[in-house]
């Protein structure tokens, strides 16, 4: 199995889908000759033509919008917003209005995705380093996924691509060219809404998604030196979430912490909590914790970023807290 | 006099220029379906709109579609007082908005498209629906939020859509569905289907930021949609005048380098031909016509609205002399296309089947929570009513059904 | 006092402000001539002139963009949605974006208000019925207030229009014209950030917010027919949270539950339930549980609705569990 | 010949039309500042813009300010290059985005307003930032994330912001400061201050819904906003083309219904007196103008950006022969305004104030979190520079300084 970075996973699986399905097809912002900001589409005006690989005007509810609109009939559109963030433009209602709403409203199925580069890490401040997950996990109707390698990031896009509803992928823009992993060249797909343990353990479990699924399993390593025994658990899809995995890790470590690069206030870990509570509480032998960025905008100075980003070190103290509880 | 609508080319063409001479052409009727009168919001006596006018026949409809045209409006006009009705009967869930005065924009562009097209009505759009193959009866069961209604009861008014009959249901956001109907375009270039679109907007929708984004990508990319901006002096209470400099929504729409076609609203016939002659050159690859479509809302925004922003004697003016059913009739009649007893006969034939639909509809149940509170994802339930359910297929006579 | 209504209070809250302060003027949609969709604004044209009471184009990016630039320039705008639900379409950037992240990125106050009615019960369908909170508690930056009675919707309104940061104030519709209370005259606030203990109770608290602080209330009556003692909090402000209130209460009670008729994933529920485990995790005898509208778009039909939102037996229901726990 | 750019009326003056003998008269020389010539972006020559111009000195300016215009425009060239270096010694965090080749636009547009007046940059306007009164010093510490930067390390580039003297710095959503800015002239308007308002956009940005509703709100309320349109050719990789139909921005903003004047966006006269003369028609109460500016931008979308999408020779035809400064200094000298020692001199004491500059901005120190991650609500804590940090107040010779 060759090894490829997540970049070009994504790639190669928006490739492969095209092939097979007729049905898909790209739009966004210089994603033709330039092959998009992030280069994630480079080639592909080559391979599949200016009919299939759509440049647009810098107009994201015209990209949503339309992408929607052929999504309802009949085709699989592939959005791509060049920076996550601003699907706080106009796209964003397209999304969480006409897209989320389609099939509950009048049983029309709206399978797009939209895609894009999220996270923090690469110094690009307030408005090219968002984690905007949770206005989607709160709008009934969207699935969301946040792969953490190029692995899962071909397998969930695959996935998402074939969905019949609408998907949100992040793809973490730290891991595009720093994550490389081996992935097969046979077809194949990781299936939305199933997180895997990558790491076992037995004291603790630490939940996390995207870039921090690193920094976590880091901090396992590193918890481990002293003894411990720290089960690392990647969500991969926040929407379906995969609660069976959850509770099962609540119910076998009895501690768990839930480690996020989003901002604290109304994050996934309180709905992580929650969960976790209602099927699990009588297992649990400590408060469950998080590990988050604070509440303020991405800043944009290293120094600041740094202190603004989890690190392993945040992670290790507050396991240390949670493991001596 | 033939009255075609007045057509501007996306290039080459005069764009709209203002008129000094506006008031004095006015009275002389001569200024017919030009932009400027629109500036006639801001007046009080909508004198211009008084102006008698005919209808045209260069349309080259055969009697047998003038005749359906005249059914759809009355139909129209008789199911919306039904919903009036039923509404203060509290049988209806929510609002009535009322197309009231302004029937003819509605059915007359509808009946422009064909069979397979799409179709995208907002709330006053009633006619639109009924002419695109919709039931009076599934109208009457979405009002009353009957789970045999379209949307089975989860959404209301024109919300409900199957692109397999090319309806699209609005959502609410006004201007949304602009960027929405692109996109269906976009599907129909790639299954090399032969379809144009019909997308409505409000003079007050028609400043939102998605129509701006979802027209000029439209423009861009040179797909057969029709817009069509109901300029009916008011946006909720709003005058057209606040929503764009001079109220001048042709300007607006010369701006996006498109075709603008500005017609007389309530002249069903002009709509008809603007809108034929603009999905002709949509799908001849000459991309989306904006048809500015002069109207007048005769009720206020929903039932609940006593429309006390609106001028005196403004609304008494625009339905004693600017009715777009008088006029049709006038017409029909007048030119000898029919007798005023066979429109008897449609009126007679029309309230049968809609004093029946009501009463099937009031009779219905609502949703049941266990059947319709369900898939928000595929989840393997599919609870909605099909379109057979609420499909009667498009009129028998219109062109290409 | 006078008794009057929710509708009343933020009109008077409104025009109170505005003749004690010039650097407040109204923003919006049909809010002039016609007084708003609510005739919340009524009588303010008239009182105060189409320069402080502004009527838009349907341009909700521009309705308020310009009261965040009119704001960052020293005025003291409240911009009102004719429904919260068009949040979703262009002025969703401009408040995540231009006026969240004003001051944190330049020391720019932004201090305006967004006002707008909110919330299910009123047969409005998908799209006139939003309970649309956690977008904007889950960005950092914006305050967010969801008043239950005419008394704090007036002196809230008050605090958030003096407020220095840009504050969302959620008025829900079903609450405009049913609700009335005992209103002073004089000028008062209530300040943002305080949560209320509405009843009194020692067995369990329900933790809950704008219109379900009634049904709530409802429910703890009932629970005290079997001799339960359940403590009602009605959090008024969802950013700030009052922390030390909740905690409190977990502390006393034991129990907690939370209601709110928002959707259940990624809702408010969650952030309390992480909250309270972080700081009372050893009082308690019982799950954090939750009540909240099931994840789909507000339903239209009276029969969907109705089951859609929480109503007392199912908060009876769900206290019963706990109280058995 | 007087170069004075071509101004639209809002209403009553001539809108443009397609021009058939656009090559021939393009050829010569004579449709400068047509708005035909923004369809040569699809061409492969660029031919049109590479006609010998002048530069026009109707504009009435003072040797003082003609100097003070060369300054400016050197200033921003070579600050830019400082800061390609810099970011090549990895001390940019982030990117670097040039706007060599259209200095003249952002520097001449700045010039024709006034100090207080608002001014909001993009990306690619350093010069106007420069020209409003931000000292170069900030700059260079914003590009480099000091904590003694105007936004202390917490956003970049232009992205900061002082209502007090009138800059209001971007947020990266394109469009979204127009109605912002609108904003900021609704609260002059109601402090009774004579302020307008300067806000850049670039050809893709006019495609974004809140650029349209912002635009269009201001032109609703006749607020004096100068919004400029920098037609560059690209959006990123992106021409002109793919963004409005036809390229062709001056229809757009003509549909916007304000007055729009479309200049060679090289001629740094002819941006000032654009802008002078819009900022005017503002004060005076006739609302916004749009000025499409024809400029081209030399340099790729950012420093990483190889330029790979654009046609061989475009760009070395725009450098040998339409190159803002070099226009302006056979300009200055030709028309005997200055010396080339005199111009000579002036870049001796730039070039020594940047060094200056970049030594100082280099040697500091990146943000202390304990004192930067604060206050996103008012806690008290005010950890920004003041604009007294990172101000130098208006050119000396600028119009009411
Ligand atoms: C984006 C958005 N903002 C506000 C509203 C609220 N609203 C519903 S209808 C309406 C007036 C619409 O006027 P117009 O577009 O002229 O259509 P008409 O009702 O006259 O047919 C408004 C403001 C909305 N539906 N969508
Ligand atoms: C709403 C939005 N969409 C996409 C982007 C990403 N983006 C940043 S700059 C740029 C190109 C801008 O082109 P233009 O407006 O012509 O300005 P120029 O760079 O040519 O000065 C794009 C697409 C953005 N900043 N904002
Ligand atoms: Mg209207
Ligand atoms: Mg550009």
């Amino acid at each position: 199995m060759p090894e490829i970075t997540f970049l070009e996973a994504v790639n190669s699986a928006l490739k492969e889908e095209m092939h097979a399905d007729e049905r898909v097809f790209l739009i966004g912002e210089d994603i033709g000759a330039y092959g998009g900001a992030f280069k994630v589409t480079g080639g592909m005006l080559d391979e599949f033509g200016p009919e299939r690989i759509i440049d647009t005007p810098i107009a994201e509810a015209a990209v949503i919008g339309a992408a929607a609109g052929a999504a309802m009939c009949g085709m699989r559109p592939v959005a791509e917003l060049q920076f996550i963030d601003f699907i706080s433009c106009g796209g964003f209602d397209q999304l969480v209005t006409v897209a989320a709403k389609s099939r509950f409203r009048n049983g029309v199925p709206c399978p797009l995705v939209v895609r894009g580069p999220a996270g923090g890490g690469g110094r690009g401040g307030p408005f090219h380093s968002a984690c905007p997950e949770m206005w989607f996990v709160s709008t009934p109707g969207i699935k969301v996924v946040f792969p953490a390698t190029a692995y899962d990031a071909k397998g969930l896009l695959k996935s998402a691509i074939r969905d019949p509803d609408p998907v949100l992928f992040l793809e973490h823009k730290f891991l595009y060219r720093r994550i490389k992993d081996e992935v097969p060249n046979e077809d194949y797909v990781v299936p939305l809404g199933q997180a895997l343990e990558r790491r076992a353990g037995d004291e603790m479990t630490i939940i996390t998604y995207g870039a921090m699924v690193h920094t976590s399993l880091e901090a396992a390593e590193e918890l481990s030196k002293n003894g411990h025994s720290v089960r690392v658990i990647d969500l991969r899809t926040l929407v379906p979430l995969d609660e069976d995995t959850i509770v099962k890790a609540a119910i076998e470590t009895s501690k768990v912490m839930i480690v996020h690069e989003d901002t604290r206030r109304g994050g996934l870990a309180g709905e992580i909590a929650a969960v976790i509570n209602e099927n699990a509480f009588d297992y649990l032998d400590g408060p469950i914790l998080r590990v988050t960025a604070p509440d303020t905008p991405v800043p944009y100075a290293p120094s600041l970023e740094d202190a603004f980003l989890p690190q392993v070190s945040d992670i290790v103290t507050k396991a240390n807290e949670l493991l001596q509880y | 006099m033939l009255l075609t609508p007045r057509h501007i080319k996306a290039s080459g063409g005069k764009p709209p220029e203002a008129d000094k001479d506006h008031d004095k052409k006015a009275k002389g009727g001569e200024l017919y379906g030009h932009y400027a009168a629109n500036r006639r919001v801001l007046d009080k006596s909508a004198k211009y709109f008084v102006q008698k006018r005919k209808t045209s026949n260069d349309a080259g409809l055969s009697k047998a579609q003038l005749l359906e045209l005249y059914r759809l409006l009355f139909e129209t006009r008789r199911l919306e007082e039904h919903l009036v009705a039923l509404y203060r009967q509290t049988q209806v869930v929510g609002g009535v908005y009322r197309s009231l005065g302004q029937e003819a924009t509605a059915v007359g562009c509808a009946y422009g498209m064909r069979d397979g097209d799409y179709l995208q009505p907002l709330i006053r759009d009633l006619g639109a629906t009924l002419t695109h193959g919709v039931m009076p009866l599934a109208m009457l069961r979405q009002y009353m939020a009957k789970a045999t209604g379209p949307s089975g009861g989860r959404d209301l008014n024109t919300h409900f859509s199957d692109p397999n009959v090319g309806i699209l249901g609005p959502v609410s956001m006004l201007g949304a569905m602009v960027p929405v109907l692109a996109g269906c375009l976009l599907a129909s270039r790639f299954k090399k289907e032969d379809k144009a679109g019909l997308v409505f907007i409000g003079d007050g929708g028609s400043s939102t930021g998605a129509f701006y984004e979802g027209l000029n990508f439209a423009a861009v990319q040179k797909l057969p949609l029709v817009v069509v901006i109901e300029s009916n002096h008011y946006a909720y209470s709003t005058p057209t005048t606040t929503q764009v400099p001079d109220g001048n929504l042709v300007r607006r729409a010369y701006g996006f380098g498109v075709d603008v076609s500005h017609v007389d609203g309530n002249d069903v016939l002009a709509c008809y031909e603007a809108t034929k002659l603009a999905r002709e050159r949509g799908l001849a690859g000459e991309g989306p016509t904006v048809i500015v479509s002069e109207t007048y809302r005769r009720k206020g925004h929903a039932e609940h609205d006593n429309q006390a922003y609106v001028e005196d004697n403004e609304i008494e003016a625009w339905a004693k002399d600017n009715d777009p059913l008088d006029r049709y009739i006038e017409f029909l009649v007048k030119g000898k296309y029919t007798s005023k007893k066979a429109l008897e006969k449609i009126r007679t034939e029309v309230e049968a089947e809609l004093d029946a639909a009501r009463d099937q509809a009031v009779a219905e149940e609502q949703p049941d929570a266990q059947t319709h509170l369900q898939a928000v994802f595929d989840d393997g339930n599919t609870p909605w009513p099909h379109y057979e359910t609420w499909w009667r297929g498009g009129p028998t006579h219109r062109e290409g059904s």
